[in-house]
């Protein structure tokens, strides 16, 4: 993995003004918005403090839920790195797994999930299931669907990564667990017609409003994908990280644009907002590393 | 991120006529109303529908209800009512349902209680329809209501199999004891089907007897029964179920109902009752302080 | 309806030796195992005394669940009228309502079940729905089926009505709410095959255990179905009800055994047990009547 | 009805060896154990089950399971896993789950978290199959089990629809933090799918950590999440979840799983993880005092 932390001279006198992990739990949260209902998943330590932050600097009415132990707007101080952690009941309110999985399917509830894979491709489709050409015997197995499967329904997916190597930024997934935009524009405008469309004349559920993955989010950089290709397209580059890295350790082709800013820093205040809650500096710590 | 403007969470705290007449359409294609046999029925959020004369195109029950159906009806804003039982339990048949039935002038979709019960949850999980368990076409109830029941064939066994449409109310109405200012409700007794409503619905207006401080929730999280998220307005109104009883709050008004079964045999003696305790009390309280001076005796708290 | 009532003579000054409520409270009682699962359905003041006595005197562990709101052996004391009561959460464990109805569906779960009905025909069929040959324009709209069509699932079901007239037994009910033999012997056996006969290739749920109605109990008598015919057939008559009584408020030919037995009346102690949990005395009260 | 016998209702409460060899068929057709990641999975009940070598046909997990699984699998006992995740969350992936699969010494029915869900809720209705939302079949995991994922027609639309079939377990093992002796079992925190897992199981043996007498469920019924009727056994034993959590009771023990994860990479590790963790301790608090002399500093309570 090319990694950007000894770009950043860390001062053992000193906290660093701000790390990797804190860079990517402001940049998920700016593109939270209030009314949101996130989905956190599960290893969800990340999308938990971009959630926390959100609701503190923008978005009050933001709603997340926590992983399998559906635990809804959570104070959890400090942050956990379990998604199930009992720490995380301590809040507004708690619901049972089947209950999640229920309002899951809810047409229109979930408006983000933050998904995340051991492989993701150029079309934003996950695989957590299996690496390798036959799935019954792969090169290596993955733990598995868990959710994922209901990408497809989920309002806007945020891929986060806490790593990002040309092994996971691959051409094409090797198992579809959760559907991106699939084989692309064409394939994915026709599955939205099956999906998103009532069908019959029976009363039907509102149509969804899935917009599919908007953002990926690694240690390196932002990508986001191009409106007509759907492919993934770079966004920024992290301070200090360059193209030429980005591109190294992905294995497909990037749609490079013209301008290519650098990854806006979290200011102090935000910082300190995040430190408030992160007190045991999880966000400091690996896989997030050190930070400047 | 940076506006400088105070980050507040929005109160969704409503006044009961404003939540009425802006969350719910005028017709309503489907409204739901919570409540089971003589318990939890949310009669003051009933009463201002009838107030402001919401036209319901069709109305969906929980499984066993009783006046909270009645009274829309017998006030002739049902067009179509899905139920499974509209009655008074041990104290007799509706008198307004029946009425509007023997007459033509309700159309009825008879249901049995797995109907509502898996419809709803279908909804709720954006499932295209649910099986029932095989028996129950033995009933004649899904051939009396065949819109709503359908044969399709079980993929694993080839078997025939009876399916059900889900349910999804675009509003419903139900009772819960307490909720905090954003919509976290919680039973202090029976759930009913009034959480799975909530579930289902697009819209839920919850009205309750006490508002609570968020603060509170903290330690009893997995207590609340229906998260903020589903929840659209919340309706603080003491004594909201009377003459139903709210669980832990109050028991059933027993002498009410019975006033009202022998009132409402009629239509005109239903008139009488709508403006007697609808149309004339301005608000909840007025409506209380009148139901409790014609008998009372009958304002009671749970034995437990 | 022909009541019996007259014939035991109230003393004001002492309570009845017993009641027919309390004698109904008795037989029903007689009729739960332990180890049953009784569901005891609205209106359920007397199923769920007999329940009770039931646990108290030979079925400690005999559960029983109330009506919509799910509370599971209830200590509920004083009985109440209204099965959905506050009182009746004072129970071991309570269920929300779609939970309950989930159970009503599963395989086995619920061995006994308490039906009643508007009409009951000579086959077990009760109607909860409608009177009249129109189901769209009916003669009298009941309440509605609730969980009525279940009964072709439960084990046994025991049918109980607080009144004996021929309007309510007739030779065939106007609408099937809550399916008994059906039309008789083939007509069930037919349906057995397809409800009980666990289908095709893919692992399906336990067979089920139903075996019907087995018991209707009314202020006049006790009746029971004969194996073979699946006809309604007297099985014994209360103190001081004469054959001719019930005949006349019976709509159909019911069977009639060569020798009818009275029915048991509950020995003192036997009494003392229920009043001990009916301490407001709602069995000697309508619908069941001054006692003995 | 009057034999003289004294009325004395029957007690749940089993040893956990005989509560294993009494009620779980040897093999299993189809065995559930309970837990969420690292929390609340039934461990001193799966150590028990190695330790008596119960051959399982298949093995259905919580939508997400990590030890208790790999365990399982690990210990050889596995014919076939039906999951949607087997892993150690933050810690990493699932070493013996990967080895089997990755050999092909397991068969793999991989399916969605949803499908486990509607299943086990299908099973518990006696519903003949459950649907689901349209958009999973996208995913290449219906295609991967087609078994367990297929097209049939919703009745009401004429859409195809993906159907999943009802999942009985033969028996479920499950922890609840607490229960009475009949098996009215609560849990402290979270209740994951391990309460719908004894809805649909036609056994099920719930581990606790503490018995409670009856007489305290009175007041809180409605907190009761299992009723008695639907648990076989009741086994006590104090962490008996260890080394994953029990909510309210114990935080999981990581330095454990660590071990666990570094330990058993190899075939033979796992072979001195399983001799050394549950062969060789004669019972759960033998396995504890080894476990707790072994990683001293991580047992640990819950922070809130």
């Amino acid at each position: 993995m090319g990694q950007p932390l000894s770009l950043f001279g860390t001062n053992p006198q000193r906290e660093p003004e701000y790390t990797i992990g804190e860079i990517l739990a402001y940049i998920l949260a700016l593109e939270l918005r209030d009314d949101d209902v996130a989905l956190t998943g599960a290893n969800n330590m990340m999308p938990v403090a971009a959630c926390r932050l959100a609701q503190l600097t923008h978005a009050p009415n933001l709603t997340f839920i926590g992983g399998g132990g559906g635990a809804i707007n959570s104070l959890v101080e400090p942050l956990v790195a379990s998604s199930c952690d009992y720490s995380y009941l301590a809040a507004e309110a708690t619901i049972a797994l089947p209950d999640l999985i229920t309002l899951q399917g809810r047409p229109g509830f979930v408006t983000v999930f933050f998904a995340g894979g051991m492989q993701v491709d150029q079309y934003g489709n996950c695989n957590l299931s299996s690496i390798g050409s036959d799935w019954q015997r792969p090169i290596l197995r993955g733990p598995g669907a868990a959710s994922l499967p209901f990408m497809s329904r989920f309002g806007r997916t945020i891929i986060y990564l806490a790593a990002h190597t040309s092994r996971i930024f691959v051409p094409k997934v090797d198992f579809c667990t959760g559907p991106g935009f699939l084989s692309g524009p064409e394939a994915y405008a026709e599955a939205q017609v099956n999906i998103h469309s009532p069908q019959g004349t029976f009363p039907r559920p509102t149509p969804l409003t899935s917009t599919g993955p908007v953002l990926v989010a690694t240690p390196l950089c932002l990508m986001d994908f191009d409106a007509a290709t759907k492919r993934m397209r770079l966004r920024s580059l992290h301070p200090g990280v360059t193209l030429e890295q980005v591109q190294q350790n992905t294995g497909f082709d990037l749609l490079i644009p013209t301008d290519v800013p650098t990854t806006p820093i979290p200011p102090p205040a935000i910082v300190r907002q995040m430190r408030a809650f992160d007190t045991e500096r999880l966000l400091q710590q690996p896989p997030y590393g050190k930070g400047k | 991120m940076d506006t400088g403007a105070p980050i507040v969470r929005r109160s969704k705290l409503m006044a009961l006529p404003d939540a009425v007449r802006e969350l719910i359409p005028n017709p309503c294609p489907l409204l739901a109303v919570g409540g089971m046999h003589m318990h939890n029925a949310p009669m003051t959020l009933v009463r201002e529908v009838v107030r402001q004369g919401i036209h319901i195109e069709r109305l969906l029950t929980s499984p066993s209800a009783s006046i909270q159906a009645d009274l829309l009806i017998g006030a002739g804003l049902v067009d179509e009512v899905i139920t499974s039982y509209i009655g008074f339990e041990y104290l007799g048949l509706a008198p307004s349902f029946r009425r509007a039935v023997e007459s033509g002038s309700l159309r009825l979709i008879e249901v049995d209680a797995p109907l509502i019960s898996f419809g709803l949850q279908a909804a709720a999980a954006g499932q295209p329809f649910a099986t029932l368990p095989p028996g129950l076409e033995l009933s004649d109830v899904p051939a009396a209501s065949p819109d709503f029941y359908k044969w399709t064939t079980d993929p694993f066994t080839s078997a025939p199999v009876l399916a059900v449409p889900p349910l999804r109310p675009n509003v419903a109405l139900i009772h819960c004891q307490e909720a905090d200012g954003f919509g976290n409700a919680l039973f202090k007794g029976s759930v009913f089907t009034d959480r799975l409503m909530a579930f289902a619905a697009e819209r839920t207006i919850v009205q309750v007897e006490n508002v609570l401080r968020t603060e509170r929730l903290y330690g009893i999280s997995t207590q609340v029964a229906i998260p903020a998220a589903l929840i659209t307005a919340v309706v603080e109104e003491a004594f909201g179920c009377h003459p139903t009883s709210s669980h832990r709050y109050y028991n059933h008004d027993e002498q009410h109902l019975k006033d009202y079964l022998r009132l409402t045999a009629s239509e005109e003696g239903m008139r009488g009752y709508l403006q007697r305790y609808v149309y004339e009390p301005a608000d909840n309280r007025e409506y209380i302080e009148r139901a409790r001076a014609d008998a009372p005796d009958s304002f009671t708290s749970p034995s437990l």
